[in-house]
């Protein structure tokens, strides 16, 4: 018996770890490093309908145990995505789920027709939520009703199971997740970076080109989980946790209060080694906590 | 290959004023191919600071599996590195990037190195491989004041040097095109790192000359996955974009937007 | 000339710094340690009509770069506040913020009336964003016409000017800010803490015995930075910043983001003496960005 | 007075599993008072851990300016205040609260002072001054295992000492209220400092006995400001509540609600 593993509608994973959008490109730097088989999953970056350049530089500013990012989806865009980086992925033994982003509803909708039909992507994870674009993105994740239709539409396209990734930039995080679920999601992705910023002390201007970015790292833990907490008693459907997530600790205690899986983010840049380190740590964890399995884990700070 | 490795510091001193020259050692150093790769460096195990710093390899020295580095102590991160004793360990993940393309100078040719401030360290490991392949490298160091300039003597072992100060307490007084400016060197090659606006300087000096400049960007990962480090490109090039971490940090002249 | 002297609203500052409210009971403990009068003002802990005992314990959790509280607004009421603590804070040369709080608007009327006509109190802060109390509090915080009202009636009452304490946990901080502006308010303080959790990773429930706390503390500065860079953006009314400041150069980036003043709330904790050693340090920093008086930091993110 | 020091660090080292033994000095040692007063650490100057760490006196030396720590190595704050040097620096906040009342037992007495686990270290200070006074103290001292007892010679020079381990490796086997059950001492006042569960059985244990307990609760400020260490009083008492921070650590047997 594999203690890890644990079936998510439209994923079969190995195990709960998997590197989160935007933080493992699409996988060809990490492959390097290791055998990307070895992932419950990978959350690709971002992709939208065309070639996206994204914001000017600097793009990252450190934080106090944390970083902002205002990378701004760059990414090939569709057409490259699917011939070339989700191809060159076939060759590993891993689930792909595709972070699908746009400015408009029909944008949206036209990428995941499209990915969802790629060999690998057995799930698209819907970026209603990334704070560094002007337009889209976060408007969709902060109204219900929004999120509700984009939820929908894609759903009626999608030949894979739809996640929805959350952004924590709301007042009541509990009314979104219980919106797309009503609106067929199938799964939660949560959370996205909150919206922060730094200033250089010197010019008193932000050291962030784009002005604001996204705060990720382990200083946003407590605020995630307690999110994902939050959201698991309001809905049925799966959550894959993330923010801050560092340690096989942390991956604990994010399955406690209610995930299912976990990405891990931000982590992946300060040791490119932690998913494969946490996975390989996981049945140790097991034992000390006195489990059998993984899914034992899900949800005990409920019970 | 890229390894990530705790090192062992086997010499950490600081050689000019808060400028810091660190050895380690470990089988990472198998892996270094060309002067002005860089390596990522965790300077705390505690979440403060978090991300890792870029720091090129300033030398290298495959039989005893020692590399350097040279570092300015400033923000939070280099000064906890400068607090490392010898015999500690330091997280190193590398080597990274791509360095200066040796290959590009000829026996018999002279090359101009042109450095500035902490874009220095890179070239001294780039000279020496340009010496051994008989390449007579002429460098062109420039430092902000007396205080910060390092390594004169050894640039001078290996061949012409120059030292340029801005407020001139040291060597020339003005910039390195200052210096170029006068000296009219003739090269087929030159190779440089600092600050950007060196950079500008030297690609609209030498607009016919081959030439090859090292970046530098704010980084993430370091490996090329976050699109970090990313810089335009020039119109002349076939790709919209590059990313300093994976792609460089040194180009062709003329490749990236400046 | 004194550099740092700053006019607010109801408030003559010696200096810009002040300890934030919860973090400094009632100056009695830090008195101990040095003169109060040093201090620009002082926001004291939230005060109730009646006397409250707050929160089972654990009360406090620690976690990366940052800590979780859920005191519960604990104090011994209105009427010995005001014959005790207020009075025996007359023997410095300091202006007073209270901070006033409770579960209906009547119980804010009343304490806002009463607590005003204290000889030293020069404002009050409204506490519509504590997270850590089952009612009161925070839903007086994220919604713009509850905010709107509630600061209407105080402001009906109060014989002092009264400041807005806002809530990070909200979709649109500008929104309500604009709101209490609208009613009457003569300055916003923020932020109050992120809502954030801890879980014990042995048992996987919460370590706070409240379930969930307010996070602050170095962790939530970029957070804090970026509201009161877009609330500045939004009102005219001064703002009081606050959220993980620690150094003085937290100071700086605060006022260039358009704070007009700061609080120091957490960072008491760590270091009892930072109020103090900040404003030791404020006149050196700011001859090294050329800086005549305090009062030209404030906004210049913006220019 | 309460100070906040930069302490050197004289001595440090291992005393038991996990156990560190830290003495420091400094002028701060010059305001401790009472035995089962308190410092308040911080562990680094980094945001990382961020709050300060509440451990003991363990013992004080006045002549000298130094003063000692027994703490367990076992989470973030304290596995790092674990690597400090010899030499090396610590931020020190205190001497704070109140501790054990060496008033409450006169000479010619006999007390018992029962420690558990982490608990034990303020109890030697406390029994130094008995001892002093004239008191005659009967020391119980719980552990989990052998490898983690400290101290039992240095208490059993102070008096008749106990010590019991919950799984019988080392002395008896069980709990402190073991050994006093099989011990029925004959005493005035005890004194105890441990885990909750300790502290309540010797308070069922002695209801008619006068009796000085030491409280842990975590903290914040450690002054008495933030109000995160309230704890709920029992119903003789005049206050709702009390602080273990400032009104605290030691309260007399009856006030604490456990
Ligand atoms: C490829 C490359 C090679 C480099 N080689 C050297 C070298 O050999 N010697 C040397 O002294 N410096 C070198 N630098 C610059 C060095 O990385 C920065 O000085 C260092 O990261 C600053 O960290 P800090 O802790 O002092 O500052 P902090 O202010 O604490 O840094 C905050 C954040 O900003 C980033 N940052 C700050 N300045 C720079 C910068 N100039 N470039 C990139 N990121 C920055 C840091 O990495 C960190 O994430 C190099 C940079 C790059 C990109
Ligand atoms: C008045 C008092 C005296 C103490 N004296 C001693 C002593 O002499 N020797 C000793 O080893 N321990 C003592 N303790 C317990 C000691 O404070 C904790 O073991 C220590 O804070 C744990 O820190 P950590 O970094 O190991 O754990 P972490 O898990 O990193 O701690 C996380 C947070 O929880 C707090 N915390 C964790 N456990 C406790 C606890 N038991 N009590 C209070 N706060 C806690 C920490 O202070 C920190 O804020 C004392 C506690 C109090 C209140
Ligand atoms: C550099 C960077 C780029 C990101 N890009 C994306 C993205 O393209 N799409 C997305 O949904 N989330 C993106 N995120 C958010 C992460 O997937 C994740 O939700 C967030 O960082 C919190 O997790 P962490 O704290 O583990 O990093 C990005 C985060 C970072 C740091
Ligand atoms: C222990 C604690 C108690 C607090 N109590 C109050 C309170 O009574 N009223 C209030 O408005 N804010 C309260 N706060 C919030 C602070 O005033 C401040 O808004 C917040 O902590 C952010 O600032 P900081 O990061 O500097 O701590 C409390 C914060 C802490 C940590
Ligand atoms: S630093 Fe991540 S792509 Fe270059
Ligand atoms: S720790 Fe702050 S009141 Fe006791």
């Amino acid at each position: 018996m594999n203690r890890l593993a644990l079936e998510l509608p439209g994923l079969s994973l190995k195990n709960p770890i998997m590197p989160a959008s935007g933080c493992f490109g699409f996988g060809k730097e990490y492959a390097r490093l290791y055998d990307l088989s070895k992932l419950g999953a990978i959350m690709i970056k971002a992709t939208t309908l065309e070639t996206r350049l994204g914001n000017p530089t600097p793009r990252v500013a450190e934080t106090a145990a944390g970083m902002l990012n205002a990378i701004g989806l760059q990414n090939p865009g569709l057409e490259k995505v699917i011939a070339e980086e989700l191809k060159w992925l076939e060759q590993y033994e891993v689930p792909i789920i595709a972070n699908v982003a746009g400015t408009l509803t029909e944008d949206y909708v036209e990428v995941a027709k499209h990915i969802s039909k790629s060999k690998n992507v057995k799930a698209l994870e819907l970026n209603i939520s990334c704070p560094n674009v002007k337009c889209g993105g976060i408007t969709f994740g902060t109204d219900a009703n929004v999120a509700a239709e984009l939820t929908a539409a894609v759903k009626a396209v999608s030949e894979v199971p739809v996640y929805v990734k959350l952004s924590p930039n709301v007042t009541d995080i509990g009314e979104i997740a219980r919106a797309v679920e009503a609106a067929g999601a199938d799964g939660i992705t949560m959370i996205n970076t909150l919206i922060g910023m730094r200033l250089d002390t010197r010019t008193g201007k932000p050291v962030i080109a784009n002005g604001t970015g996204g705060l990720s790292g382990p200083a946003v833990k407590p605020v995630a989980l307690r999110m994902v907490y939050e959201v698991a008693k309001q809905v049925s459907i799966p959550i894959i946790g993330m923010g801050g997530i560092t340690t096989v600790d942390d991956v604990i205690d994010f399955m406690s209060a209610g995930a299912s899986a976990v990405a891990v983010g931000t982590a992946n840049f300060v040791d490119p080694f932690v998913c494969p380190t946490i996975i390989e740590q996981l049945p140790e964890k097991l034992d000390w906590l006195g489990l059998n399995h993984i899914s034992e884990l899900i949800g005990r700070s409920h019970r | 290959m890229i390894r990530q490795e705790r090192m062992r510091v086997v010499k950490h001193k600081e050689i000019a004023h808060n400028i810091f020259e660190m050895t380690l050692i470990g089988q990472l150093v198998h892996d270094m191919k060309s002067p002005g790769q860089f390596v990522h460096i965790r300077v705390s195990d505690s979440y403060e600071p978090l991300l890792r710093r870029p720091i090129s390899i300033a030398s290298i020295d495959r039989d005893t599996l020692e590399f350097t580095i040279i570092y300015r102590a400033e923000g939070r991160g280099t000064s906890i590195l400068a607090t490392r004793n010898i015999g500690e360990e330091v997280d190193v993940l590398g080597p990274l990037g791509n360095g200066f393309p040796i290959s590009e100078a000829a026996a018999g040719e002279t090359v101009v190195l042109v450095g500035g401030g902490i874009g220095v360290p890179p070239l001294y490991e780039l000279s020496k491989r340009l010496v051994d392949k008989g390449v007579k490298p002429i460098h062109i160091l420039g430092f902000q004041t007396k205080e910060v300039v390092f390594y004169e003597d050894l640039f001078r072992e290996l061949g012409e040097t120059h030292v340029v100060t801005v407020d001139g307490t040291h060597g020339h007084q003005g910039f390195v095109t200052t210096v170029l400016a006068d000296l009219k060197p003739d090269f087929s090659t030159y190779f440089t790192c600092g600050p950007t606006a060196m950079l500008v300087a030297m690609e609209n000096m030498y607009t016919d000359k081959k030439g090859f400049l090292s970046f530098e960007e704010r980084m993430g990962c370091g490996l090329g996955a976050c699109f970090a480090c990313v810089c335009k490109t020039t119109e002349q090039t076939a790709v919209d974009y590059v990313k300093v971490c994976s792609d460089g940090p040194v180009f062709p002249a003329g490749v990236v937007q400046i």
